[in-house]
């Protein structure tokens, strides 16, 4: 009676495939053909002639591109090969990158877009030809209006930080409009609020200023209204901020804001905490932005296409871009134009369709009742990891001491880097053994040696037990065994990697023409 | 909650009970301890009831999408940003496999296969345009155009930019509401489709930080003079930006060579679907110049070596460029913006080969061609002006444009993009066939009756 | 050859002419040197011309399959071996995996996933039939059944076989056909849709091999005296083979429970696409008992140990059984079959779980009493038999079967399938709605006019 | 100027992905829900009552199946995870399964079935909503009775060993109905022609005769003929055989056949090496049978479903199973009844539609000269890797000495196993640790220590070396480092696997509830 297996350590045996391709160019044979183009047909041939040969030689391409030629399954080898050297979150117990929301994008919403009724759209189309399009379109917009308790929304930006510029753009277009804008020239975030708020502001052209918390890490009220002045375009914040934080005076803080003038704009790029809890609009915001691939669940696709929606009150409405979707008596879709106080196109035609699409469904398919559910799940899920990681000896939540948070909760190794001298970095990197990701944080690091988990809703308590078990362990090696930790990657694809070449322009190489020009070329080994 | 929901485990109740307990909570309410009473909802959301059953979910939204009609059930003529080109089948499986598709922001490490495919769709690129850099793509060209813009004008220090092309209207809008805070936007009208170098070298000075031309330009017009404007641009200390769209450069000599300095643009023709116009990446090309590179707002993945002989590593080249690492000190912002359409357009050329964009090249030269002449000799119709055109043109109808699209949709056909009130922009690719152009002609010259045009003439 | 093509790489004349160089030899035809001259062809192959840009190939077979109406355009009652079951969007998702889909028949080690999956879908299968060995996937219902019953005949050494059910009669020919060397089947009639247990009693003998059930029957009706089956069987000393679909076995008693030695079916409603018959896999299930086991001839994965603790291996179990390992002295034989299938039916239970499984087969029981009502309560219809019936029954029509049909689909309704003159056989799963059965009632309705029905009684 | 990368090594530096994951019983939680089911309408619960209440007590289960209760994300999870821990065909080098023509699978093909208009067909419906399906039925039989240069065939089976049944159960109707059925009981078949063969011969009832191949390995014409006689129902023939050789003298090996009265049947499970340049009609066999998932790319999924063809002379083709897809006078497709000498259905309704169309597409992007091209190709690669293989130290390939070998060769170790005394398995266990896959033979091992190689035309040169230089590789361990070899594998999923408890029927453990039971349950423990 021998066959029994032995449980399985607590700890995950982990090892990420390894194929060591080269890159692609290397794979080149001359003459292979990975796909091949339609002929254009002799009567076309006949009645053009030679188009090549009659281009002015300016427009003639002397050489042929330096493509690689490679065989149409060496090709689907090589990246599904890479593929396998890729930590998906399909695959991840994926609550380590803090303020990203990474939720299930559920399979059935990939399924229903794959459609060419939705793939093998143009948006010229006669909008006969789009109704269904078009209806999610607008359906989605209404749910976001409901969500976010604001007048009107604009779904066409492809990112988060996209649709903070157009936050930013509304808001200047708002100014101008009322006379003010070369007298608002400031707009004021805090440090806990995602850095593209105060990088958007910039670009716009405003001086960004930046509140810090107070001791506890909430933000500091009397701080902001020092900074407001009859000079503030707007103030720009995430709540509750990348620490988790709800700040119980938002309230006030717009309130402030409004009483200088200002407008409010709310980055909820990460509403998944307070989903059916409060709304923007409850706390008296002008414009707020949604991702909807974090709160909505479409997938973040290796850094996008994501979808940033724009939420706003009535009086931004006439700024919001175009074109603009809408619901005629008859109950069918049409496209308007933007009106005459738009900022315009932000992105072109009407946004990231697919992901769109996807939000809808997700939204769909749980209803009222399942967004609060999702986030009081998310919710109680943030706090009973908290729980396990404080556990575990050389971890801290700083601020806000002995309360809850909502979605995240921005933790510090702080007192293990002090005993060990092991960095979160590294910890992060260690981490990657176990199959898990990690991330420290935003910059600057404000809290030392940060690290920002969000378990969202998706995971269930065996796969946050695992993924604290598994920090625990880490921390452990970083006690007994530091050089483990240090020299790690040991279970994945590539090994240490040396940062160095990175940054020195002579030695960068970003291409590989680059890289084959700067280390392989006569004139170099010459 | 009346529901378990298949999305979100612990609302099985024992899990969520047990939780509870375990951190010592009566209720998920406490955990809001910090949310004013005053701002909380405190009543359902209003929205449709939910279809929890993944059935019912499918069969809802499969029947609103079933109200589309897509192109493969229209003859399309459509262009003007969005082009439908051919996606090889390898190319949707790769961007599907999960591993790629649900990643985000891993280390190069856990996520060598993101960081070696996006190097790798920098790499193609750089061939295809013949530049040493290209970024991780950007949201998309329009943004990738007026980023190249903004960049100048760090570059140069210097407050205008000479519009030089004819621009698409939602590009332009787009590019003058992103550049204004730091540069002005002067058009130098065209000339037959293409610049009036005569005009921009007139309008060129020491504040111009940069000529942007357009190549194919709105119009689908080639810019054969595109070394003379980089000259008189960088006689002028300005930079040269091109906003074009790479489809054609297997057979058409790419902008650097023409002395450009910036080439942006949109990658949706490398293996994206139409998706009604949701599908975009933006790509910025510089030199392998600090001076330009340190200006880029996107991450850019570099080689480096590993800890083993043989084994390729990568990273972020210039992290500190960016606004992850300094906030609004970086360049610009940086954020989640196209990666997985970069890789799509990777594998595309990746299959495509030089021969195979080389073909391709030569295919849409040919078609356009093809389309032009079919069109042209269709009485009613006149083609606006004969620059080299690539897979777009526009002609003047005898009678209103929108009057012809209403026609010839009835017929299933949409002949083109309306961008005048007698001018249509008709777009021709690979997947056009003769016939397909053919049927084109023939329909516009049953509606556009001799007859009609006389009437149209009083 | 006039062209490289893509997925022959070694088409390119340079690694070619390398590669015969590097065997030395002039030409591809001195590797054809066994074939004499005289079995030749020496002419092309007469067959369609190539489409080889995988652009114009995607466009031909598109146009082909867009001549079909799937059931999603149309309003389906069909069933009789294939059924319009839901398929979970992660069980296309995970059977779309490159590495599953392309796999075939590696070692434990390299294929670690495929044995696991695999156990699973054996391990799942046996949860919800309640019996300890279950086979990997052989082809279909049909050879499931076929190989039970032959199992049965070599362990009892006996040659004959009481059918008890009504059976498909597609199924009852394969049936035939595959054990007629060394069995012969007699059916004994049914009464009220299920077996006759005194005419059954009867008939057995101490020659008999195995009584055969089929529940759900061919027209849908549920077994209720199985028991009462399986102790005959036994008391004669035949085996009880029955063959079944397991999509109602999370609210019905399995067979296993009502004696049933060998337990046999299809898997295509679990997890399955209709694909217009295209898609199945069979069963075959039995208790832990080596007599049975090593006369199974389908491979069988079991669980091992490693050298390293915790860890689960597979491997085959009673390997020597097969025709792999002893070609005509194995039992029956083994080859590709339907290892995909089973993967996507474990996925299916996985998600499903016994509570999806038990909401499912109340649905199925709910929806079809719903169908067999609406469509009693029509006149000039009847239901046949007052069995207990999952998923499908059938009525007999006052007007002939197939006019029905035809009048029906003219309104976009297939009712059913046509099984005698004036009898239907009407099958409703959960995706079919309580709208639907309506509508069908009522067509139904408007066909079999009262007149008609008259008509047809003269 | 410290970039430079060193070139990777020679063999490639492999690790499978290894997740170390439960079965998925483990996974299970109480109340957790992975997929939901449409509740039935109230007007339906209305009318019907209670329905489960209702069922006779013998029909209403008493337990619910002890499925597991896991969460939509973490079924996911893991078989996404299982599915990584596989090497399939699309990530090999897939030359190592011979006999087994692991060609490539096109992906658009996949894609192409993916259409509704295809997945949710039923067999039931009207002909005229199904015209496209049976036109592509329709075509691919015409195509393949053109490269088989036979009049009929059939789609109906789903894998080779059914069509190889099909053919003998069409062979024995035959007979029956010539009246011949109790005379021909035998079934002559040889060593080197696929198992299946033999075996469904004796399914059929037959006795089977194997006859062996000469010295040089070719089939011995003598031995066929002494035994055939009037008791022989048919001959069952691969050629080329698994040795990769063709029987020159196969037109009389037919004919010898023909001679007694037996019918002539062909293997072409793999035609990979003869496309286009000589069919069994030009052999005069009777009936023949393709595998559609080896010769005509589709993929192999695991083991099935693959599709069988079955094409017939004329005087077998009213014994062709149905029912039978036709052409009518107008051009539409309609589908019909077998005659009554059919064998009747083999299979449920028209075969495998998912494959067929695959292959349909598959033989349409070749076209005749593609077919030809792959052909010669895969000789050509199969003569090319035996080249790299033969100069190995330790291997050989028996048989037909010098001369070149069709599609491919069974090689042997037998020299490298009396040097070393490591086998050709644990070869092939260790050439899983650089990704490889390698398969021995078919039993019996009438060539000692085998393995056969078939590389198709799927692999470029370069692929092609790889897989030499590896074998190469592990051959020199297998002389210097033999328990690296032994101890196999190393860089894979799971390690060495005991099969002790495998053969055992108190030990074996086919589903997790016998091992359950077996091992854990009380009755066990006490
Ligand atoms: C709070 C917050 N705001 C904005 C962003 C930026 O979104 P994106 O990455 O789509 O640009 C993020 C995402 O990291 C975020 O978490
Ligand atoms: C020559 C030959 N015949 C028959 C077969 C059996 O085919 P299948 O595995 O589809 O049953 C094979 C496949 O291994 C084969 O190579």
């Amino acid at each position: 009676m021998s066959l029994p297996v032995a449980p399985k350590p607590a700890i995950r045996r982990f090892q990420q495939a390894r194929w060591d391709e080269p890159i692609i160019f290397e794979l080149s044979t001359p003459g292979e053909r990975g796909v091949l183009v339609s002929q254009v047909e002799p009567g076309v041939r006949d009645a053009v002639g030679d188009v090549v040969g009659s281009l002015p030689a300016s427009l003639r391409r002397a050489s042929k591109p330096k493509l690689p030629e490679i065989g149409q399954m060496r090709v689907l080898k090589h990246y599904l090969r890479l593929s396998q050297e890729n930590l998906g979150a399909d695959f991840n117990v994926d609550v380590g990158q803090g303020t990203c929301t990474m939720k299930y994008s559920p399979k059935i919403n990939d399924q229903l877009i794959g459609t060419p009724q939705l793939t093998d759209m143009h948006p010229h189309q006669d909008p006969a030809d789009a109704q269904g399009v078009l209806e999610i379109v607008w359906s989605l917009e209404r749910m976001l209006a409901e969500i976010s308790g604001m007048d009107e929304v604009s779904l066409h930006t492809q990112g988060g930080s996209a649709a903070i510029w157009s936050n930013i753009a509304m808001i200047r277009a708002y100014h101008e409009a009322n006379g003010e804008g070369e007298q608002r020239r400031e707009v004021i975030t805090t440090i806990f609020s995602h850095p593209s708020n105060a990088a958007a502001a910039k670009a716009a052209g405003y001086e960004v200023i930046t509140v810090f918390p107070d001791a506890e890490g909430y933000p500091d009220l009397a701080a902001l209204k020092a900074a407001l002045s009859p000079r503030t375009a707007a103030i720009m914040v995430t709540n509750p901020e990348d620490t988790g934080i709800y700040n119980p005076a938002i309230r006030e803080w717009v309130d402030a804001a409004h009483a200088v003038g200002a407008l409010a704009s709310y980055d909820q790029a990460n509403a998944n905490g307070i989903l059916g809890i409060t709304r923007a609009r409850d706390a008296g915001f002008d414009v707020c932005h949604f991702n909807l691939h974090k709160t909505f669940s479409t997938p973040h696709a290796c850094g996008g296409p994501g979808a940033g929606a724009n939420a706003v009150s009535a009086a931004l409405a006439p700024f919001l871009p175009g074109p603009r979707v809408v619901r005629q008596d008859d109950g069918t879709f049409d496209v308007a134009d933007e009106g005459a106080q738009s900022i315009g196109a932000v992105a072109p035609f009407h946004g990231v369709i697919p992901n769109i699409v996807r939000a809808y469904s997700w939204i769909m398919a749980l209803g009222a009742e399942g967004l609060l559910a999702a986030a009081e799940i998310a919710v109680l899920n943030n706090n009973y990891l908290m729980a396990r990681v404080l556990a575990i000896p050389g971890a801290s939540a700083p601020y806000a001491t002995g309360r809850r948070r909502i979605e995240q909760v921005r933790y510090s190794w702080e007192e293990l880097f002090q005993d060990t001298g092991v960095s979160s970095e590294e910890i992060g990197i260690r981490m990657t053994d176990f199959g898990m990701h990690y991330w420290t944080s935003h910059h600057p690091y404000v809290v030392p040696q940060p690290f920002t988990l969000e378990p969202t809703e998706s995971y269930s308590m065996a796969e946050l037990d695992e993924y604290a078990a598994t920090l625990a362990e880490v921390a452990r090696e970083a006690r007994e065994t530091p050089d483990v930790v240090r020299t790690a990657p040991h279970n994945q694809t590539v090994h240490h990697t040396h940062h160095d070449d990175l940054d020195d322009p002579e030695r960068w190489a970003i291409t590989w023409r680059a890289y084959q020009r700067k280390y392989f070329s006569e004139s170099v080994a010459s | 909650m009346t529901f378990v929901h298949p999305y979100i485990p612990n609302t099985a109740p024992e899990s969520r009970a047990a939780m509870l307990a375990a951190v010592g909570a009566a209720s998920i309410d406490e955990f809001y301890a910090d949310i004013p009473e005053s701002l909380r909802l405190n009543r359902s959301l209003d929205l449709p009831a939910p279809l929890v059953a993944e059935q019912d979910l499918a069969r809802h939204v499969r029947g609103i999408l079933a109200k589309n009609r897509s192109t493969q059930e229209r003859l399309s003529f459509l262009g003007a940003g969005v082009y439908n080109h051919y996606v090889p089948a390898v190319v949707d499986e790769v961007i599907g496999r999960s591993e790629f598709l649900t990643a985000y922001a891993g280390e190069p490490y856990e996520d060598h296969g993101r960081f070696q495919a996006l190097f790798q769709y920098q790499s193609l690129m750089a061939e295809l345009l013949e530049m040493d850099v290209v970024n991780v793509p950007t949201y998309d060209g329009y943004q990738a155009t007026a980023t190249g813009l903004t960049m100048s004008g760090r570059i140069t220090g210097r407050p205008r930019v000479l519009v030089a092309s004819d621009v698409l209207p939602a590009k332009l809008a787009k590019v003058a509401d992103y550049v204004r805070a730091h540069l002005t936007l002067e058009h130098v009208p065209t000339i037959d489709g293409t610049a009036d170098i005569a005009a921009l070298a007139a309008a060129l000075g020491d504040d111009v930080a940069a000529v942007w031309v357009e190549t194919p330009s709105a119009t689908g017009a080639v810019e054969a003079a595109l070394q003379q404007i980089a000259d008189a641009a960088h006689a002028a200390g300005a930079v040269l930006v091109v906003g074009t769209d790479p489809i054609g450069y297997g057979i058409l000599t790419p902008p650097s060579l023409g002395g450009a300095d910036i080439v942006t643009g949109d990658i949706q023709s490398l293996g994206l679907h139409q998706w009604y116009g949701g599908a975009h990446g933006g790509f910025i090309a510089v030199h392998d110049d600090p001076k330009f590179i340190m200006e880029m707002p996107s991450r850019l993945f570099g080689l480096a070596t590993t800890d083993v002989p043989g084994e390729y590593g990568f990273g972020d080249v210039a992290y500190d460029r960016t606004s992850f690492a300094h906030r609004e000190e970086g360049k610009e912002w940086v954020g989640t913006a196209a990666a997985l359409w970069g890789i799509a357009a990777g594998v595309y050329l990746s299959l495509m080969g030089p021969e195979g964009m080389a073909e391709l090249g030569e295919t849409l030269l040919a078609r356009t061609r093809y389309a032009q002449q079919a069109l042209a000799a269709v009485p009613g119709v006149e083609l606006d002006d004969d620059a080299v055109h690539l897979r777009e043109f526009t002609v003047t109808l005898a009678v209103p444009a929108s009057d012809v699209v209403t026609a010839l949709r009835e017929q299933g056909i949409e002949p083109g993009v309306v961008v005048d009130s007698h001018r249509l922009l008709v777009c021709v690719t690979e997947l056009t066939s003769q016939a397909d152009i053919d049927t084109l002609a023939g329909a516009l010259a049953s509606v556009i009756t001799p007859e009609l045009a006389e009437e149209n003439k009083r």
